[in-house]
């Protein structure tokens, strides 16, 4: 790692950029102008941010604060803990634990800097991690390892029997960082009573590993506050989710970023439900007047992401989508699967529901929520099985009537590189086109953005899409 | 009517010029490093051979890895769509295209109106391509050319297991100083190659007839190896270089274009 | 027969996916299962009239259609298996169980089944984690697995046939011990290629046979001179290594092997069970508690633990850590476990490799400086 | 008493002549298929430097992958090893070593004596090593020596996949197509290779001083960058040719060799 990379901590600099980029949001246009002369390159990351009007403003703020609970945790006498993507910070909030979770780091730290985090990844493999190891969690992890962010308390992962790659990152954090570690394990099936107790029993014991790793019991009023706040929000995605299946879709296709960090970062937080709730009055604006949320306000084609949906450092892949009039019907990784939702009527007993009458409720609610999550459920087991990724895909296609499905990932993911190819085969079946992406969602050393273009360009024209 | 097909390749370009059903010239160049020069430089030469000049070429159509770059052409096409079309106008039988470029393999699937159905590129590696065979010549100090004869010859039957290019020529000359035959190692790279093609052929269905394109169809060791390893009749392009297919499918559009 | 005779004997054997002892007992109308990872407890494939088989690509080459679907990113041993598969090579296997190892193997399935659906296929889902829960969830699975092998091959699965099996398996890894012990001797009377052979055939020939060779190896290692000339005792340490030009290759260098860890060699893998237990709970205990692998994530001090003793109770000079390229499991693990084994003062060195070998000249470099490096 | 190293390496072959640890001869030449042939070609070359015949000759040291073929050496000894020695030689204050070779790339810690003591390679890929600047070079149609001076007439260099040649061979035909600079892409190609050998030398812990042996060592692009990368000056060796610190090495060795048997005897 280059020593100048090593003189301020990785989360520290994404603070000291957002703070300013939060408060500069409220600011005029003419204050705007003058603050990117200074900023030439962040001008291309949050120029497409403001214009999403009060949602972009209310994301930066959101994970502004995010940031900043982060650098005064300790100080308020707050455990930080390193989680994972497909694991709901939620009980964390609940237990005043504040969550460090990884992918969303990288992506942000993507997003952010010119050279990314391409420093951070290498700095892993040269504390011994596989150069074929995921790089979603490299990125962030990579800092933490080095040092450079805020000492971590402890780690919790839910991915042992979900991805291997992503659940060694994390054992390997343990071992190399000397911390406490707790890993849900979870079997390949879902729903049945068998796997639901397993869970349960295996979640009752991560919340007593909590309890003791941050020497606070579960607070039930607390606990209530928070699945409230999940419930709410649970009904605002479900709205969000309905819009997005009216043709157009008034979505923007960067509310699916602003979803997936929302949920992943601040389950159960008001500034999430916030988020959401200007996000549904402006796609309401957008649906009663029909417009599609594309700049262009009309929609060519509709398309879901059976995967990642964002591309390395940039909002290349967003833009490309925009500019084509490529309406962006959401990712698999976005998805709740809550019981209210418009897409599970076709997928019997593998939703969850919020019960907060009483303390087991809410447990069993919490941890059937976790086993919920996207990746979780849908990319653990054989991936043709009921509720797996195949059959959920399918699902996803058909609800939200895409016209053809794209998979982008990480050369990294061997759960799903694995089982792509029969996967798209499968989907072509159904009759929509399926294009697979070589670049890495989270680091472009691996496909240039031209080359990426250019076969998606390719794509769209020779399957007749564009 | 006079139009222009122009396809920059990463090892290659070619150029065809057509008037109305006929190709009436055609040219291959080595490619520079700026593709437009490489562009340029082909097209010259196919106009000089018709004895034209650019103004009587009605429309140009460009493909290939360098397409955006080529200044004189009013229009781009994807390569998939250009191999598909020269090989249909070619063979109206043509079900199945399999082309070997310098940068890639690719199998394209058409219906009987010649429209693309699917299409499949190889994996992100150069093994299976020109260049993987390029770079092997030079190994073994024989001339890309002889490649397909020489193969021929072989009397042990050996396998090469590397497929990455750098490494596979490091294995190349471990068995040649095992004493191995250039012409068995040929041959093992050869049948390497095809049923890496065909693997990808046949993940997205092979239906006949199948015709095989690019720069390496010349080479009949692979081509004949294809056909062994897809166990059907594989065929050239009729009596025209298969190189220049891509190409020829660029001037196909320029007509539909003009 | 001599040693030697019965060692080239043997390499023919693992030479071939249908080795001849195999298609005898075939034709005897036994039943061969296809398996691998050490999570899918032999004794349960070894019941009425069924051989577990390992499953192993000998002289793979090129893995040209398993990439197309398994991808150029999957380990190099899953894309060998499929290969052979989508060959037929192993169109003798009665059907295949895997444990969801690692992701590889998982999706090694998907593809085996969307591919060439074979009639008979399971996955055992081993939990990545020890302790009562885990252990209930596991003799759950495997007792799953007992109800498809007898519904489908309508075998004897009840408790005499299970005292059997674990009978019949703790004799085999008895005597298998004991020629891995005389590894401790000073100046061992078998090389670890031998060793390497004799492992391997035993984890893919039916039992009898097996017993029967090992008599005679047993007898003849006993007349036999003692290795002499070797510059260092060397323990190897990794995942799937299931021929020998790997530790061949290794002592084609001047070293020893005399120890190792890594899933088909004889630690963990010659674990001995307690006939006086209950067999199933015995078996299900006994898999998941002493298999000592990093998909457990947890517990890596353990591990380390574990290694760093043998090392110590063989008195090797240094230590091989290697994995296959792409193995996300051991791939992290060897990382730490070199550290880990250096702060144990034991000298260490990491390789990465694919399945089949290939390099073999770069891969003599790396361990002839090692060699040199350990001043031997 | 002359001793003599040959290193034969996969593209080029170095034989060094030494006597009483001074270079009397060296010799570099492209390797040729059969590693005997230019093990001769190279030995030839430095005799007729040191104007000597080979029976002059006390002891001869091989290194290289083709070292356990070359006919006329007494021992073989791996190139970890004899680049360590080699290093020394030409630099007493080197700690890390950095040698990029045509097919893989090493990098090694020393102690005082020239002991290797912690040493990382990377040849189960090709990027990273001296293969990946030449099919590079070949792709930008300039000759190996210029693709060094570009970085310093970049302005932005592009980033390339670093991970696989042939990845990133793609992709800099891409750059190419899309009428970036050729200065910002040899640049890019430049400091993927740096980064690749930054890891490699991050992963032993390299300690200063950090030399740098082997052909790469000339490409002044790479080792800015690489210097940069780590924080510490890159030092490369004037007092021979960096290519021939395998081979010098390799005749410290066969010296050593000759004076231990002399004390057995």
């Amino acid at each position: 790692m280059r020593p100048e990379i090593k003189e301020y901590n990785y989360d520290w600099m994404l603070w000291r950029i957002l703070d300013p980029a939060s408060r500069i949001a409220d600011g005029s246009l003419k204050e705007l102008d003058l603050a990117y002369r200074y900023v030439p390159y962040f001008k291309g990351v949050l120029d497409p941010l403001l214009r999403e009007g009060l949602p972009g403003r209310l994301f930066l703020k959101m994970i502004n604060t995010y940031f900043e609970n982060l650098h005064t945790a300790h100080a308020k006498g707050k455990k930080i803990a390193i989680t994972t993507f497909c694991f709901s910070p939620a009980i964390c909030y609940a237990l005043g634990v504040v969550p460090v979770t990884l992918e969303p780091l990288t992506a942000l730290g993507g997003l952010m800097w010119k050279r990314g985090t391409f420093d951070y990844l290498d700095y892993a493999c040269e504390m011994g991690f596989t150069e074929t190891s995921c790089s979603s969690q490299r990125g962030a992890l990579g800092a933490y390892l080095a040092g450079l962010g805020e000492e971590i308390d402890f780690l919790l992962c839910d991915t042992p029997g979900v991805c291997d790659t992503n659940a060694n990152a994390f054992a390997f954090a343990a071992a190399f960082l000397d911390k406490p570690f707790y890993q849900l394990n979870y079997p390949q099936t879902l729903g049945d009573n068998k796997t639901d107790n397993y869970h349960l029993a295996d979640y009752k014991e991560m919340i007593r590993f909590m309890e003791d790793q941050s020497g606070k019991k579960l607070d039930l009023d607390r606990l209530r506050q928070v699945l409230d706040e999940v419930d709410k929000q649970d009904e605002l995605i479900s709205d969000l989710e309905d819009m997005q299946r009216l043709i157009p879709n008034p979505l923007p296709p960067m509310y699916n970023l602003f979803n997936y960090v929302g949920r992943f970062l601040f389950a159960g937080m008001p500034e999430y439900t916030r988020l959401l709730k200007s996000m549904v009055d402006k796609a309401g604006e957008n649906a009663s007047a029909g417009r599609s949320g594309l700049r262009s306000g009309k929609e060519k084609r509709r398309l879901f992401l059976c995967y990642i949906d964002h591309y390395s450092l940039n909002w290349n892949f967003w833009q490309w989508l925009d500019d084509h009039g490529i309406a962006h019907m959401g990712s698999i990784l976005s998805r709740g699967f809550r019981d209210n939702v418009c897409y599970t009527e076709d997928l019997e007993g593998s939703t969850y529901s919020v019960d907060t009458s009483n303390i087991d409720t809410m447990i069993d609610s919490i941890a059937q929520m976790n086993a919920r999550l996207p990746m979780v459920r849908s990319i653990r087991g054989p991936y043709d099985q009921p509720n797996m990724w195949l059959d959920e895909s399918l699902v996803m296609a058909k609800v939200f009537q895409a016209d053809c499905i794209i998979y982008n990932g990480t050369p990294g993911c061997r759960n799903t590189w694995g089982m792509v190819k029969p996967f798209a085969k499968e989907i072509e079946k159904h009759g929509y086109p399926v294009h697979i992406m070589y670049s890495d969602a989270f680091d472009d050393r691996i496909e240039s953005w031209e080359a990426t273009r250019e076969r998606l360009d390719e794509f769209f024209k020779i399957r007749g899409l564009l | 009517m006079i139009v222009a097909g122009c396809d920059v390749g990463s090892l290659t370009a070619k150029a065809v010029i057509m008037e109305e059903e006929n190709i009436i010239s055609q040219a291959v160049v080595l490619a520079k490093t700026r593709p437009s020069e490489s562009a340029g430089d082909v097209m010259e030469k196919a106009l000089k051979k018709a004895g034209l000049s650019r103004g009587d070429i009605r429309f140009a159509v460009g493909t290939g890895y360098g397409k955006d770059q080529v200044s004189f052409v009013q229009r781009v096409e994807s390569e998939i769509s250009c191999h598909a079309k020269g090989a249909w106008w070619n063979r109206p039988a043509v079900r199945t295209v399999i082309d070997i470029g310098g940068q890639d393999a690719k199998a394209i699937q058409l219906d009987d109106k010649g429209k693309v159905v699917r299409y499949i590129y190889n994996d992100k590696c150069a093994s299976g391509t020109g260049r993987f065979l390029e770079v092997m010549a030079e190994a073994m100090e024989v001339d890309l050319e002889k490649m397909g004869d020489i193969g021929k010859q072989a009397k042990e039957r050996i396998t090469i297991s590397n497929q990455c290019v750098i490494f596979a020529e490091t294995e190349v000359v471990s068995l040649i100083n095992e004493g191995k035959d250039v012409s068995a190692i040929i041959n093992a790279l050869h049948r390497a190659m095809a049923g890496r093609v065909v693997s990808l052929a046949r993940s997205i269905g092979v239906e006949t007839d199948v015709v095989m394109t690019g720069g390496v169809a010349k080479n009949s060791g692979v081509f004949d190896a294809l056909a062994d390893c897809l166990n059907l009749p594989v065929n050239h392009l009729d009596g025209i270089d298969p190189q220049i297919n891509g190409a020829v499918g660029a001037a196909l559009f320029a007509r539909e274009y003009a | 027969m001599t040693f030697d005779d019965r060692q080239t004997r043997l390499q023919d054997i693992i030479d071939e996916p249908l080795n001849t002892w195999l298609d005898q007992a075939v034709a005897d109308g036994n039943v061969p299962i296809g398996y691998t990872c050490s999570y899918v407890p032999r004794a349960l494939l070894s019941l009425d009239g069924l051989i577990p088989v390992r499953v192993r690509a000998p002289g793979a080459a090129g893995t040209e259609i398993a990439e197309i679907y398994l991808s150029n990113v999957t380990c190099s041993y899953s894309r060998s298996l499929l290969e052979f598969a989508m060959d037929d090579r192993y169109d003798f296997l009665g059907g295949w169980v895997f444990a969801a190892g690692c992701d590889h193997i998982r999706r090694l399935l998907d593809n085996l089944d969307y591919l060439i659906s074979p009639d008979f296929s399971h996955m055992i889902d081993a939990p990545h984690r020890k302790g009562d829960a885990a252990l209930d969830w596991y003799i759950k699975e495997l007792d799953i697995l007992l109800e498809k092998l007898a519904d489908h091959f309508g075998i004897d699965t009840g408790e005499e046939a299970l005292n059997a099996a674990v009978i019949n398996q703790n004799r085999l890894h008895r005597s298998l011990k004991e020629i891995a012990d005389l590894r401790k001797q000073k100046q061992p009377p078998i090389s670890g290629t031998e060793f390497q052979r004799i492992m391997m055939a035993s984890l893919t020939v039916p039992a009898g046979d097996m017993e029967k060779a090992l008599r005679e190896i047993k007898d003849s290692v006993a007349r036999r001179e003692k290795q002499t000339d070797f510059r260092a005792r060397l323990m190897v340490v990794g995942g799937n290594i299931d021929d020998t030009d790997f530790i061949h290759t290794i002592e084609s260098t001047g070293g020893l092997v005399v120890a190792d860890r890594f899933c088909t060699g004889s630690l963990p893998g010659l674990v001995m069970l307690d006939e006086s237990n209950d067999p199933l709970t015995e078996i299900a205990q006994k898999t998941l508690l002493e298999t000592s692998c990093p998909r457990m994530m947890e517990d890596f001090q353990d591990r380390l633990g574990s290694i760093i003793d043998t090392a110590r109770e063989y008195d090797v000079d240094g230590v091989i850590v290697e994995h296959i390229k792409f193995c996300d499991i051991w791939g992290i693990e060897t990382g730490l476990l070199v550290d880990g084994l250096r702060e144990a003062g034991l000298p260490a060195l990491r390789l990465e490799r694919d399945y089949r070998q290939t390099g073999e000249g770069q891969l003599r470099t790396r361990i002839q400086a090692f060699l040199e490096r350990m001043n031997k | 008493m002359i001793t003599a190293g040959c290193d034969v390496g996969s593209l080029t072959s170095k034989a060094v002549l030494m006597k009483n640890k001074r270079i009397i001869g060296s010799y570099i030449t492209k390797s040729r298929v059969k590693p005997e042939v230019s093990a001769r070609e190279a030995m030839q070359g430095a005799l007729q430097q040191a104007g000597i015949s080979e029976d002059q000759i006390t002891c001869c040291v091989g290194t290289g992958y083709g070292r356990e073929k070359i006919p006329f050496v007494n021992v073989a000894v791996s190139e970890i090893a004899c680049h360590g020695k080699g290093a020394k030689w030409l630099m007493p204050s080197v700690r890390t070593i950095i040698d990029i070779g045509g097919q893989d790339c090493k990098a090694m810690k020393i102690d005082a004596s020239g002991k290797v003591i912690k040493f990382i390679t990377n040849d189960k890929c090709a990027s990273g090593t001296g293969r990946f600047l030449e099919v590079m070079a070949r792709v930008l149609g300039i000759n190996i020596e210029d693709l060094g001076r570009m970085s310093r007439k970049a302005k932005t260099p592009v980033i390339l996949a670093s991970t696989c040649t042939v990845w990133a061979q793609a992709d800099v035909i891409k750059y190419l197509n899309s009428g970036y600079a050729l200065e910002d892409i040899g640049a890019g190609i430049n400091t993927a290779m740096a980064n690749r050998i930054a890891i490699l030398a991050n992963t032993i812990k390299a300690e200063k001083d950090i030399s740098m042996t082997g052909g790469v060592a000339k490409n002044e692009g790479v080792v800015t960058t690489l210097s940069k990368t780590l924080g510490q000056k890159i030092k490369v060796a004037r007092k021979a040719d960096p290519q021939l610190a395998g081979a010098i090495g390799a005749a410290l060795f066969a010296e050593e060799h000759k004076t231990e048997q002399g004390g057995k005897q």
